[in-house]
């Protein structure tokens, strides 16, 4: 209740282990800071292009992330809670797009919704829609690649949750829908924040099936990381500063974002009993 | 937001391999100069990746290969309007670190087991011609290892991982002070040979050919030949 | 895991008490009740509506079953306020916001958390925690209300006052309610039936005085506080399956049980030689209760019999725990009926 | 208890969206499947390299795996349990890798470990150890991209537990050590597994850290990934072969460890009182 | 939110119950003595070591504190089953596992559930698992034992079978044991001192006898089941706050507390006319709860009272709930001391 007096609670080795990770994390920013050219940093950002492919970068990252909500949030739940046939599989599926290299999951995009694409060549007959090469395209491949975090995520915080929440929620006249919104989502919530931080820095930092997928063209589909890479090949300097600059970003929101925000306003042992 | 790449009359969307962004990025600026109207926008990557989205349909009116294979390829789809052009050539250096620390002087140096030589992998033309050098000089070397792009290969050497590799003149040359080179004897040395296509769906194919023919130009060769590259 | 059986009916305005021992299937038999779990057999109507009947597939979720249900373990929602869960379930049915909020204060009000309405459940003691989760489930006036045990973490004096509250609420409603518990003041106070419910089955229904007046099994006994002895009468004497024989006044033969209430029974030390007391019974004293100024005396013999006798005479016979003492019962207070 | 009759509890807004998700992951896998030159498979699998690819990312991966468990674990841990300041600092820095495009995450692991690297150049002086084209090079490589999909969801999960569970262990004689391991750790034992689950994806699918830090060198440093990068250069039919291969594996391993494994032998609710 | 000042000294193999209202802190007290909570200022020992004392930052960790501790909402491990349940206390302090087991399942036997332990908590009903929690705590024979509400769950037959267990166990151990409870009969069989907890402060302290004798709260009051009246004595009145007068015999003057007992309260229908009872109001009754063969009957007025009569008085005088009655007690049975 009171101060904090003896109880950190972690054994030393633990907290030797953590604090090897954190400087494992911290060794590649320090290099990265110490490389970058600093003098020339304000040159490098102030420069159209960089500020279009950040500007592109943080709106397809978060339509990446909404749809990644929108979409992963229901399919976790029914992996969670619905006891059906393959269900294993329909996992395994959703895990897919982590494993496979970038590239090939914009070659496999390309297959299911490119102009000759499964399903694509339909779009583009029927409805004169196409993808590839689009802003849309940029935000349908890091969907791909990001939503399998979130499911993962917040399916497995939906295994830990007590179901007995939700019949209690049930008895009291809410329908299932309300009953998620109000009582499941609420309790799951560090598990969704948290899901939603790895899909949008997964989407933020996407780069191989973007690419592949959607191109490169400044403006429209040229985002961050591809900025970044291109960079890299003639300007490495400059790949550094944009480099940071992501970071930055992705760092400002983080932090920002509190433990208040972050992890809802019980902060922590959300399934307590009294 | 979905805002389409589909390019509107005026705009000339070039596929270029990206050893020539530099070079491509200036005679993009003089040709809008020299066509008033005409706004131009590159899409830099490796020619595969650019064939592979030329395949799928990407709205590319210029295609600009690296090598011939590639070209090769988006012939062999009927993807292109026209023969292409080739506009450029492009040779091999041995890439070190500045100043040369490690003293390498020719290729059969880099033989050399305590170096770490990194080279481009067999399926990219920088590879291919890498291979083809060392067959040449007669050496017989284990690199570290097979970089997939020949920037790869340059940043190794430009952050001091590795000791030397093989890259292309132009590599080297645009790094700066960040790496030396160290020249291939011409006997030994591979030209590779840049060629410019317009292609079939090309909404302006005027455009295109116009660029194209820019490209092949006088002014395109000085600016070509002033980023290190060869004339055809 | 349990085999759960049971045929009860509960009338509108009645209240049905619950009891039974620990695992009977109690909370489980609430649950099926209130569409959480699901039955195999058999029919469950709520107002003659089939609410889950497993022949004709008919299945009422819970939210459409106007239940309210008060879980052993509370169940708040550890991530809204004291009133925003008394208050979930009206807005759950519609009410707007402000309405609901004002119900939920009437009810927080009512039972005396009025300084913790703001306050999340985690910061609650497990008392007050109970007494949230009864207002959540009490709030929406549905028309079957399940309690689990509702007043069990209460400290007396709340109790009491709850318990009258609650007795008010079930009186002026025409619905029905369980109530589990294991007080038998709150069946007193509240149930007009009871059903005593063991190893998922019903052992016994009745009201409160037939059911507490004829024990027939242990639990009942031990609830009511008499002793209970089973066995065959033949003639004027019981005969347990152990062989102990008690006398008794008027019965009729066959498999019977005997109540012998604790006030009944006298203790003696050493052997009683001659009395009109037609039953005695040695053994060891192995508990003594004290009540206030009644004594709980608790004696281990043949049989296990408990009996009350005043402070007073416990401390004249100095009497402790491993006396060996005998206990009396005139043949005439104790009563039988057929098992 | 019984059957699941009327209890599917999942709105059907809610059910669409899951199926939409499903599909959106399995057309692309369609695709692949669809255009795989299946006369040639066997060939192309078949072979040498791609045999000693897989085998490399399958131990590499594992080791990420292990290594991210490792410090990753009690990283989450001080993360979750312990407030001190800068902790929303330290937090961001771990997802830093997640949002860098992994060819700079390459480079930054160069400026920190490699032969000039701030440590690296130490390890060189002191102990002839070299990181960068080395298998353990690999493992690095993944386990910095890899780590903080564990991280993210550990700590999600510990934030989710009642830590008066954690109390009750004390007060039986349980050390912080012994607590977390027979208590902590089996109670938010989904989150872990699913944290290792995508910590292993993300490894087994990373590409650009490990070209860029590690090289690509047959049997010591060429994983799948690049294998199946380099092939789509040269022959794209190989690259789909081997891609797909990337997949079944996967797949086995998440289809395999079915929802009793993956999930614990409690399969959910597992805060829940009796 | 809680402001907890409380001086409390525990003999080793002494047993102190707590008692108090819901959210007095009773839960918190032990959570400060198990080392779960922190103290801000004072001094908890055990056999007089300081664990927790901010002013020398002396601070014993919870594992190193030799307790034992039944939680209120019990705290199983979900993830391991009934006997590693109760084995962990053992295999923590280091015993083999074969040896833990085997203790575990004495336990086990002990609280009758032999048909449980490979089963995991979740499919054990609430009494059940609060056994478990109470075997758990137990099997490391701790040498303080915290027991919050440890029977509140159990049926009435597990409940004394299980009290009866405790009592042996506490009255072999050498340790303190401090027990939380709202049931009167707990501290009666188990517990050599009584302290009362409210709203953080202990309000009375001493014997069991001492403080049901002379309640200092209405929170004792109810728990004994006695009636308890405040006000100021002068000559032989006692006179409330509110102005009732209170006839008693021989009182000292000046603040004090009179209790008078349920069954020396009389009811008449109508007012008094003339007696040798001195005090009589007027009420109307609110409540009667039936307890076999007493009832208790409260009536409100003046002064809200509960008296206890006999059922057969009550049918013959045809009371109801509403009906206006007369309290009456003689002087002479009311016991006033100073508050
Ligand atoms: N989820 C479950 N899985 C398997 N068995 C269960 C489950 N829940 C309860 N049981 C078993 O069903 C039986 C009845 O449990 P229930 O909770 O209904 O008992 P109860 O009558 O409410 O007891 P108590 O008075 O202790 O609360 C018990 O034997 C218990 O072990
Ligand atoms: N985590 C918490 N944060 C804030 N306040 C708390 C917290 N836990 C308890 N309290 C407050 O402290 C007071 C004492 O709570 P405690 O749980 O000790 O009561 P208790 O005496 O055990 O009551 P009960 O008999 O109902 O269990 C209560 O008023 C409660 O609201
Ligand atoms: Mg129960
Ligand atoms: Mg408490």
């Amino acid at each position: 209740m009171k101060r904090q007096r003896g109880r950190t609670n972690l054994p030393v080795p633990a907290i030797a282990l953590a604090c090897s990770a954190i400087a494992f994390f911290a060794l590649p920013l320090i290099g990265l800071l110490w490389r970058a050219p600093w003098s020339q940093a304000w040159r490098y950002i102030n420069d159209d292009a960089s500020l279009a492919a950040l500007r592109l970068s943080l709106i397809c990252s978060l339509w990446a992330t909404v749809l990644s909500i929108v979409f992963g949030v229901p399919l976790a739940w029914l992996l969670a809670r619905v006891q059906f046939r393959g269900r294993s599989f329909v996992r395994a599926l959703c895990t897919l797009s982590m494993v496979l290299p970038p590239v090939v999951g914009g070659v496999a995009l390309f297959f299911a919704l490119g102009r000759r694409g499964i399903v694509g060549q339909y779009l583009d007959r029927w409805f004169d829609l196409r993808l590839p090469f689009t802003t849309a395209g940029v935000v349908l491949a890091q969907t791909f690649v990001a939503m399998p975090f979130l499911v993962v995520t917040v399916e497995a915080a939906l295994r830990q949750l007590d179901g007995r929440l939700e019949d209690a929620a049930r008895t009291l006249g809410g329908a299932p829908w309300y009953t998620f919104r109000r009582v499941t989502l609420p309790a799951i919530g560090p598990a969704v924040v948290a899901g939603s931080v790895l899909a949008w820095a997964r989407a933020l930092g996407e780069f191989g099936a973007t690419i592949t997928f959607a191109g490169n063209f400044p403006g429209t589909t040229q985002t961050m990381p591809l900025a970044v890479f291109l960079s890299l090949e003639t300007n490495p300097e400059k790949a550094i500063v944009l480099a940071l600059v992501l970071i930055v970003i992705s760092f400002t929101v983080l932090v920002v974002l509190r433990d208040r925000w972050f992890f809802g306003r019980n902060g922590g042992s959300s399934t307590a009993l009294p | 937001g979905s805002e389409s790449a589909q390019p509107s009359s005026d705009e000339l969307i070039v596929f270029a391999a990206s050893s020539l962004t530099e070079a491509f990025i200036a005679i993009g600026v003089e040709f809008e100069e020299a066509n008033p109207g005409t706004d131009v926008t590159f899409n830099f990557l490796g020619s595969t990746e650019l064939v592979a989205q030329l395949l799928q349909g990407a709205p590319a009116a210029v295609f600009v290969a690296a090598d011939d294979v590639n070209m090769a390829k988006v012939l062999d789809a009927g993807e292109n309007d026209g023969e292409p052009v080739v506009f450029a050539g492009n040779t091999f250096e041995i890439i070190v670190e500045p100043g040369n620390p490690q003293g390498i002087h020719d290729l059969a140096d880099l033989a050399d087991q305590d170096l770490i030589v990194v080279l481009c992998a067999d399926s990219v033309p920088c590879g291919r011609g890498a291979a083809t050098i060392l067959t040449n000089a007669g050496v017989d070397l284990t690199p570290k290892s097979f970089d997939e792009r020949v920037k790869g290969v340059v940043t190794k050497v430009t952050s001091g991982e590795a000791d030397a590799g093989i890259v292309y003149v132009t590599d080297v040359l645009a790094v700066g002070a960040a790496a030396d080179g160290v020249a291939i004897p011409a006997e030994l040395n591979v030209i590779n040979r840049y060629s410019a296509v317009v292609t079939r769906s090309a909404p302006n194919s005027a455009v295109a050919r116009t660029f194209v023919d820019f490209v092949a130009s006088a002014r395109g060769q000085a600016i070509l030949a002033a980023h290190g590259f060869l004339a055809p | 895991m349990l085999d759960l059986q049971v045929d009860l009916e509960v009338r509108p305005g009645e209240v049905l008490a619950l009891l039974g021992p620990n695992g009977a299937g109690k909370t489980t038999l609430l649950r099926c009740i209130a569409g959480l779990s699901v039955i195999d057999e058999g029919r469950i109507s709520i107002d003659d509506v089939a609410v889950d009947e497993p022949l004709t597939g008919s299945f009422v979720v819970p939210e459409r079953r106007q239940i309210g249900v008060v879980f052993q373990d509370y169940l708040l929602f550890q991530h809204l306020t004291v009133i925003e869960n008394v208050a979930f379930g009206l807005r759950a049915r519609g009410m707007r916001k402000g309405d609901a909020r004002r119900v939920a204060r009437e009810w927080i009000a009512r039972i005396g958390l009025d300084n913790y309405a703001t306050q999340l459940p985690k910061s609650l003691s497990g008392g007050q925690g109970q007494r949230v989760a009864l207002a959540r489930a009490l709030a929406t006036e549905p028309a079957v209300l399940l309690l689990d045990e509702p007043l069990a973490a209460l400290d007396s004096t709340t109790r009491a006052d709850v318990r009258r509250d609650l007795r008010r609420h079930l009186q002026a409603f025409t619905g029905m309610g369980i109530l589990v518990t294991h007080d038998p003041v709150d069946c007193y106070a509240l149930a007009d039936r009871v059903a005593i419910l063991d190893a998922g089955r019903v052992v016994q229904i009745g009201t409160l005085t037939e059911v507490t007046a004829h024990p027939r099994s242990r639990y009942v006994a031990d609830l009511v506080g008499v002793n209970l002895v089973s066995g065959e009468v033949v003639g004027s004497a019981l005969t347990t399956p152990s062989g102990v024989v008690v006398i008794v006044a008027d019965a009729a033969p066959g498999p019977s049980l005997a109540v012998i209430r604790p006030h009944s029974i006298g203790l003696t030390r050493g052997p009683v030689v001659e009395s009109s007391i037609r039953n005695s019974w040695p053994g060891e004293i192995t508990e003594i209760d004290r009540l206030g100024d009644r004594v709980r005396v608790g004696v281990t013999g043949a049989l296990t019999l408990t009996a009350e006798i005043t402070s007073a005479a416990l401390d004249a016979m100095h009497l402790q725990i491993g006396d060996e003492v005998t206990a009396t019962a005139k043949a005439t207070e104790i009563e039988v009926y057929a098992a």
